[in-house]
């Protein structure tokens, strides 16, 4: 009975675990092969770099939930991170510095949010248009020239190793919290309901295209937050910052376990599959792999993930 | 159906339209001058534009400043061809890569239009002059030899580079890596990064390789938002100094590291001077003040200047450090 | 199809009339303003100019209208471009010869594609999300991203730069494959199986419909037209390089929309895309011709996309006034499928 | 065993209640639970809903009759707040309420059984009927345990033997409806609103449903209850009120009101509801299976013989196999034991295309999702399976493919404004004569029908029987899959029942429906009748 159980749970979760045992792997071979990548330091450091990403992919994942998807995230995030900077060397007071990212990703999300919900435009059209219109905006107003940010803003003027280990943990409280309103809160499961079946979440009473709006501000606002948190990393602003961003989340999400056609996914899974990618590219630099081989080897690790899960699928369709 | 006759129609009436345009020509009274950076939104070149503006303010010509979004020799090679069929007089460009755009060149000299590339070179009969701020080699040796210096030629060191495609980097790399051979044999290029010139992937990137390669002794950034994160991430590990950072970048963007011995030198050369120049050598070449064979060149402000067979020379690359670095405001 | 008038009304909301009007709009602008834009020299620069793209968004109108997305012609794009200046240098194939394997790669990455859609049934999105890594990433991993292949013998080039026949070389090629493309679509049952497919895949299945072998033509094809498309590229720039095409598959993609094919598959049209392709080539060509800078280009098209598609629905609104009321879930096609 | 235990719940829940008790409820004066009064509801041009009145009693199932596109869809939607009415007032024990939402008319204690069962099929049971009875504010605590304990009581009361943790995708229709009736069972609503929720239901399970009414009705709660079975009306329904063109035609007492009167007023003129009967003798063999196995299908040990010009019933309970076989012969889920036999010949069938090219056709039982795409032209719908014969080479001929659909519209009556209309401008019963033309455009040697009648209104019905029974006399071999009782007694020559996955018996000549109920249901057959 037990086992049989056990075995119904690794069945359920079988992708979390596989690609937390790929990751294992890939941890040992590390081990065995370069010690120097579990250092604190550069541990420390590139954990917080990979923050942001984990921030937009928790976004994306609910998006993704909803049965939609957003590939204007890259270019709010440099939005957000510009407009910011621009604040901080303005020597706006922190707090507006702070909130200023979230309120205007909530915007542009909202924008995307009301295009999608409201006209029930397709989102990854409108978030096609939405990116190239945002980025080259910036471009354009910016023209790339970088934002010095006065001093007392990095790390929120904490000492470094605190300051990193601060957005690592924020970073994974808000994980958990997100992963346990997903499963426990109401609001959670209306998400998956409007992914699952819109016209039923309707009939429901649970006005998904609401919940659909609310979870495009939401990925705005998150996008700030990442943008925010990769801002106080270092003294200055990258206009161009964000670039791929998007990519990277919805990768993490989909390698994680989460169905483009909504309704399925855990954002554990999601975190496992942040993890993964950011390994894999300090992975080659370690092992001293030819840096032109990263491209090929993400876009070979995502396949494999997506492979494996066909393959699985596969062989039920076929004992059914 | 309906659609597809309206678009022939459209189309007829299309061709229809430029047949009669043909006869048109261009009434130049004024000097058009279309100047060309690598790519839109990148600093290096907005401050090229500045000196740009001067020139041309000076001299009363009318300036195209245009250029593809992201570094790409076929948008590169298709604003020419439109500048081109629009009746430029001039063309400048700075060449993401010298083939991609060598075509449209010599067609836009078949035109009949001048053409001076600066920056970075094309093909030597694409183009009339080219404002040699620095030739690769030049900048490779640069980089090579000061790279030598901080580390009395000896130690391992690593490059930071746009993106393994970039074809002038490329080049560089090409030109750092004879010089090494040739002059440096106690010192060892450990590895090679791209940061997608995005100065946040340049620090995670490497951050990665101080912590990959222990006894790395110098990281050599060669793409300007490379060299502020390269720093930051040397500055984060602690390694000021022990690490040394020099690369190619604006002042601007350094001064803070270079105050704080993070990052040792800066290699630029005036970029204002390289854009007021560009402009100037435009202008005189098509004016004809300005022909193959001539030996030194009065331009404007900046004296004159030596001319070496098809190239003007505006100096050798300039070390921007802690010394000097305050008295630069680009 | 009643009465004239009514029909002439039908056409009116159609997606493609309305892009019409704004690609005439455009045209008529550019025109007044921009001194040298209505020039033949210009025209065939705009062909030329999106040749490539144009190939891509055309070869991508099948593919969504049977509900896919293929995010790998881009990079694709690339891949055969440095193998194609790879046969022709290092193996010494003629370029004849090496265009002739260039394409046959092409179809197998395209079949690569489609064996992971089809027998695996993943969701093309995914699956050409990873592959648009790995077949830029092998690009790069075969040239080390420096090698470059140049110096092409000129009877290659003029496939890019010269003119036959009043037009541009590659300008037969594109309006060849346009037409072979729209007959495909609108002419045969391969186009109207793609339909059936994007409309309701189990429904094609239970009609008898060969679902994955029509979805496999569909991803080989473009894998085909991608390498067709490297070598034009390989052909006007007179270089082939690793970064060949990074980003046109989204080009591509916006074209395709604009034209008004549904994301969601089933609704589209060739002519549709063809006008779509214009429309944006039309826009960044004239920008120049008027000097506004390279940006505005790009948010244009945004706005533009965004425009067509809003329109778009107020046009659905529209045809819903004139439908049955229940057929208004899910709503029929604007224009119905080939309908004579 | 599970089975009889289901039927003992069910009777329990039945006994403490008699309709004596809820008509007297009926009789007591208190204000009607819903008055709707002149309800107009427009979609376009299409008037939908046209000054609609309707009221329900508390204690009573109130009947609500139509043709397909009749409005009565459309009028359950503006109950549930789904639309909301151009015109006319909705009141509620006598309180008039102004716009519903889904929301607030579940807060009103309104309930909906749809007829295709809106439920969430990436989550669980528990969570499907949680959603449907929580009430939604986004910062509740979800109670797992809760949900799952509520759930697996309201299940157990439905006598249902389906696991609160499974996930609803992997249900089967009938389980999925169970779960429906289940939500409206927990929701304790007083205006409970089945739409056809017998559709898709086996004799047994429908039992359980009436006992659900009734049970509600004991409770006072008010049903409007919606189906084109008139037998279950006059079983259960105290009124009925009979919708034409959205218009309403009028409200009888059940006992006041006959079958054809009330066919007449749905239809507007009189409809035979006999069967039209066998013409010819049965021919030579087409058909033949000996042992056909499908693992994936879940069918086995299949021996059946069907003859030219002959009409086989197919009965059975719904997920007996019925489907399943024909999904095998159609090469849906190829056989993977067993031999298929045509003309004699045995022939292998791996996919739809070998199907065809064999001469079967396989109108399959979800017209909507199946059967038809109803974005495209009736045109190419028609001409979708016989590609390779109409179109040879690969160019359409738009021309043919016209003439074809021009005159599968004439042959078969097909209501439509042209053959380029998309199929979903159509009724139900015409969208399901479009995907007959579709499958005898292929000119079968043998024709499987799977529910042909399905949500078909009564109109519609008789025609599409005749048309079957035309095409047997034409020499074509039926296989005719039905729920429909009646239908199968009335128009089968012979019944192949099924059970658990293959044919229990064949029943030549006339059998009455015990017989067949009794094989269909095994061994609880006194149950059944």
């Amino acid at each position: 009975m037990t086992e049989r159980s056990s075995l119904q749970t690794v069945s359920k979760y079988f992708r979390e675990l596989s690609v937390a045992a790929v990751l294992v792997v890939l941890l040992l071979v590390l081990a065995v092969a370069a010690p120097a990548f579990f250092d604190a330091q550069p541990l420390f450091s590139r954990l917080a770099r990979d923050t942001p990403t984990l921030v937009a992919a928790c976004g994306m994942t609910l998006v993704i939930l909803c049965r939609q998807i957003d590939i204007s995230i890259g270019s709010q995030f440099a939005v957000c991170g510009v407009c910011a900077g621009a604040l901080a060397a303005g020597k706006e007071p922190a707090f507006v510095v702070c909130v200023a990212p979230l309120l205007i990703g909530a915007a542009l999300g909202a924008f995307n949010g009301a295009l999608v919900a409201g006209l029930r435009l397709p989102s990854i059209v409108v978030t096609l248009a939405t990116m190239v219109m945002a980025r080259e905006g910036l471009r354009w107003t910016q023209q790339g020239v970088f934002i010095n940010l006065p001093d007392g803003l990095q790390w929120f003027g904490l000492a470094q190793r605190s300051g990193q280990c601060a957005l690592i943990v924020f970073a994974l409280l808000l994980l958990a919290a997100m992963a346990w309103a997903m499963k426990n809160l109401s609001a959670g499961r209306f998400i998956y309901a409007a992914g699952s079946d819109a016209e039923a979440a309707r009939l429901a009473g649970l006005r998904p295209r609401l919940t659909t709006f609310l979870v495009f501000v939401l990925m705005g606002a998150l996008t700030g937050l990442a943008a925010l948190m990769n801002l106080v990393q270092s003294p200055q602003v990258d206009p161009k910052s964000g670039t791929g961003i998007e990519l990277k989340a919805i990768a993490a999400a989909v390698v994680g376990g989460v169905a483009v056609s909504g309704g399925r996914g855990r954002l554990w899974g999601v975190f496992a599959g942040v993890l993964l990618l950011a390994c894999v590219n300090p992975a080659l630099t370690y092992l001293h792999v030819e840096a032109y081989w990263e491209k090929a080897i993400q876009g070979a690790i995502i396949l494999l993930a997506v492979v494996a899960d066909g393959l699985r699928s596969r062989k039920a369709r076929e004992a059914s | 159906m309906k659609q597809s006759f309206l678009l022939v129609l459209f189309l007829s009436l299309a061709l229809g339209s430029g047949c009669q345009k043909q006869s048109d020509s261009s009434g130049g009274k004024k000097l058009t001058i279309a100047l060309m950076p690598k790519s839109k939104g990148n600093a290096y070149f907005i401050s090229c534009k500045a000196g740009a503006d001067e020139a041309v303010k000076e001299m009363g010509a009318d300036l195209i400043f245009d250029g593809p979004t992201d570094p790409d020799p076929a948008k590169q090679n298709e604003i020419v061809e439109n500048w081109i069929t629009l009746g430029v007089d001039v063309i400048a460009v700075a060449c993401e890569n010298k083939e991609g755009i060598s075509t449209a060149l010599k067609k836009a000299r078949a035109k009949g239009i001048k053409v001076v590339t600066f920056d970075s070179d094309a093909n030597s009969d694409a183009r009339d002059f080219f404002v040699n701020q620095a030739t690769p080699e030049g900048i490779a040796q640069t980089l090579m030899d000061e790279a030598a210096r901080l580390t009395n030629e000896e130690g391992e060191f690593a490059i930071i580079t746009a993106s393994l495609t970039a074809a002038n980097m490329n080049e560089w790399r090409k030109h750092i890596e004879a010089r090494l051979r040739e002059k440096y044999p106690k010192m060892k290029l450990v590895d090679t990064k791209p940061c997608d010139d995005l100065k946040d992937k340049a620090q995670t990137e490497a951050t990665n390789l101080l912590s990959a390669n222990p006894n790395l002794k110098l990281i050599m950034a060669i793409c300007s938002p490379a060299v502020p994160g390269a720093a930051e991430a040397v500055k984060q590990a602690g390694k000021t100094g022990t690490v040394k950072v020099i690369g190619l970048g604006l002042p601007s963007e350094n001064r803070k590291y270079v105050h704080e011995g993070v990052t040792q030198s800066v290699i630029l050369w005036k970029t204002t001077d390289l854009g007021y120049l560009t402009i100037k050598v435009a202008a005189d070449v098509t004016g004809g003040k300005l022909k193959s064979g001539d030996t030194t060149y009065h331009a404007g402000r900046l004296g004159d200047l030596e001319v070496k067979g098809d190239s003007i020379i505006l100096g050798k690359p300039f070390i921007f450090n802690n010394e000097n670095i305050d008295q630069f405001d680009f | 199809m009643s009465s004239p008038l009514k029909h002439w009304q039908a056409g009116l909301f159609r997606h493609e009339t309305i892009l019409l009007a704004v690609l005439l709009a455009e045209w008529l602008y550019f025109d007044s303003v921009g001194r040298r834009f209505g020039t033949l020299d210009n025209t065939f620069d705009i062909l030329r100019h999106s040749s490539e793209i144009g190939l891509l968004a055309l070869v991508m109108t099948p593919i969504m209208l049977t509900g896919g997305i293929d995010l790998s012609v881009g990079s694709l794009l690339g891949l055969c471009a440095i193998l194609f200046g790879k046969l022709w240098r290092d193996a010494h194939f003629s370029p004849a010869l090496a265009g002739v394997c260039t394409l046959g790669i092409g179809a197998m990455a395209g079949g690569l594609n489609a064996a992971l859609i089809t027998r695996l049934r993943l969701p093309p999105l995914i699956v050409t999300l990873g592959t648009y890594s790995l077949f830029r990433g092998l690009a790069e991993a075969i040239t080390h991203g420096v090698d470059t292949f140049t110096d092409f013998p000129p009877s290659f080039l003029a496939l890019g730069q010269e003119r036959r026949g009043g037009l541009p070389t590659q300008a037969w090629i594109f309006f060849a494959a346009a037409i072979g493309i729209w007959l495909l679509v609108h002419r045969t049952v391969f186009g109207r199986s793609f339909r059936a497919i994007g409309y309701a895949p189990e429904g094609a299945h239970y009609a008898g419909l060969p679902v994955e072998r029509r979805l496999a033509m569909a991803y080989v094809l473009a894998g085909v037209v991608a390498a067709l498309a490297a070598i034009i590229y390989t052909a006007r720039l007179g270089q082939a390089k690793a970064d060949a095409g990074t980003g046109y598959e989204l080009f591509a993609i916006t074209a395709v929309v604009l034209g008004g094919t549904s994301i969601f598959g089933g609704a589209g049209s060739v002519h549709g895309t063809l006008l779509g392709v214009a429309t944006i080539a039309v826009l960044s060509n004239g920008l120049v011709h008027t000097r506004q800078p390279r940006e505005v280009a790009g948010m244009l098209t945004g706005a533009l996309l965004l425009f067509a598609l809003a329109s778009g629905e107020v046009s659905k609104w529209l045809a819903k006034f004139r439908a049955h009321g229940h057929a208004a879930h899910p709503t029929p096609p604007l224009s119905a499928p080939d309908s004579p | 065993m599970c089975k009889t235990r289901r039927e003992e719940s069910a009777v329990a829940s039945v006994l403490p209640f008699s309709p004596a008790g809820a008509l007297h409820r009926t009789e007591a004066k208190m204000p009607p639970l819903l008055q709707l009064s002149r309800i107009s509801k427009s979609f376009g041009a299409v008037r939908a809903l046209n000054e609609v009145s309707l009221s329900l009693e508390p204690g009573e199932v109130h009947a609500l009759l139509g043709e397909n596109g009749a409005g009565k869809s459309t009028l359950i939607k503006v109950i549930t707040g789904a639309h909301t009415p151009d015109d006319g007032r909705i009141e509620i024990d006598g309180h008039p309420v102004g716009a519903l939402s889904p929301a607030r008319a579940r807060a009103l204690g309104i309930g909906c059984i749809y007829q295709q069962p809106a439920l969430f099929p990436d989550l669980t049971v528990a969570e499907n009927i949680a959603l449907r009875l929580e009430n939604a504010s986004p910062a509740r605590r979800v109670r797992w345990a809760a949900r799952h304990a509520h759930a697996k009581e309201l299940l157990h009361k439905l006598g249902a033997e389906i696991d609160p943790a499974a996930e609803v995708r992997q249900l089967s229709m009938p389980d999925q409806q169970l779960v429906e009736i289940a939500c409206a069972l927990g929701s304790g609503a007083r205006i409970v609103i089945m739409d056809e929720p017998t559709a898709s239901l086996t004799q047994k399970e429908q039992h359980l449903l009436f006992a659900v009414v009734r049970g509600l009705r004991a409770h006072g709660a008010g049903v409007i209850y919606i189906s084109h079975r008139l037998e279950e009306i006059f079983a259960l329904a105290d009124r009925v009120t009979v919708l034409r063109d959205g218009a309403s035609i009028g409200t009888n007492r059940i006992d006041e009101i006959h079958e054809a009167s009330l066919i007449k007023m749905m239809v507007g003129r009189e409809v035979a509801t006999i069967y039209p009967p066998a013409e010819s003798a049965p021919k030579d063999t087409v058909l033949n299976l000996r042992g056909l196995c499908s693992r994936e299908g879940g069918v086995h040990g299949i021996d059946l013989e069907v003859q030219a010009g002959e009409i086989v019933g197919l009965a059975g309970l719904v997920g007996a196999g019925r489907t399943e076989l024909a999904r095998t012969l159609f090469g849906i889920t190829p056989a993977d034991a067993g031999e298929i036999l045509l003309d004699g010949a045995p022939v292998c069938i791996r996919n739809p295309g070998d199907a065809i090219a064999h001469g079967i056709a396989y109108t399959p039982e979800d017209r909507r999702k199946h059967g038809v795409i109803l974005e495209m032209p009736i045109a190419a719908n028609i001409s979708m399976a016989v590609h390779q014969t109409l179109f040879p080479g690969m160019w359409l001929r738009l021309d043919a493919e016209r003439r074809l659909a021009l005159d599968a519209i004439r042959d078969l009556g097909i209501r439509t404004t042209g053959p380029s209309a998309p199929a979903g401008s159509l009724s139900g019963g015409n969208q399901q004569k479009v995907a007959l033309a579709r499958w005898l455009a292929t000119k079968p040697k043998l024709l499987i029908l799977d529910e042909p009648t399905q949500g078909v209104d009564i109109g519609a019905k008789s025609e599409i029987h005749k048309i079957i029974r035309r095409l047997a006399a034409e020499g074509l071999a039926v296989l005719m899959i039905s729920s429909d009782l009646p239908e199968i007694l009335g128009m089968s020559d012979r019944i192949a029942v099924m059970r658990g996955g293959t044919i229990v018996t064949i029943l030549d000549g006339k059998p009455d429906a015990h017989r067949v109920m009794a094989a269909a249901l095994g061994q609880s057959a006194k149950e059944a009748a």
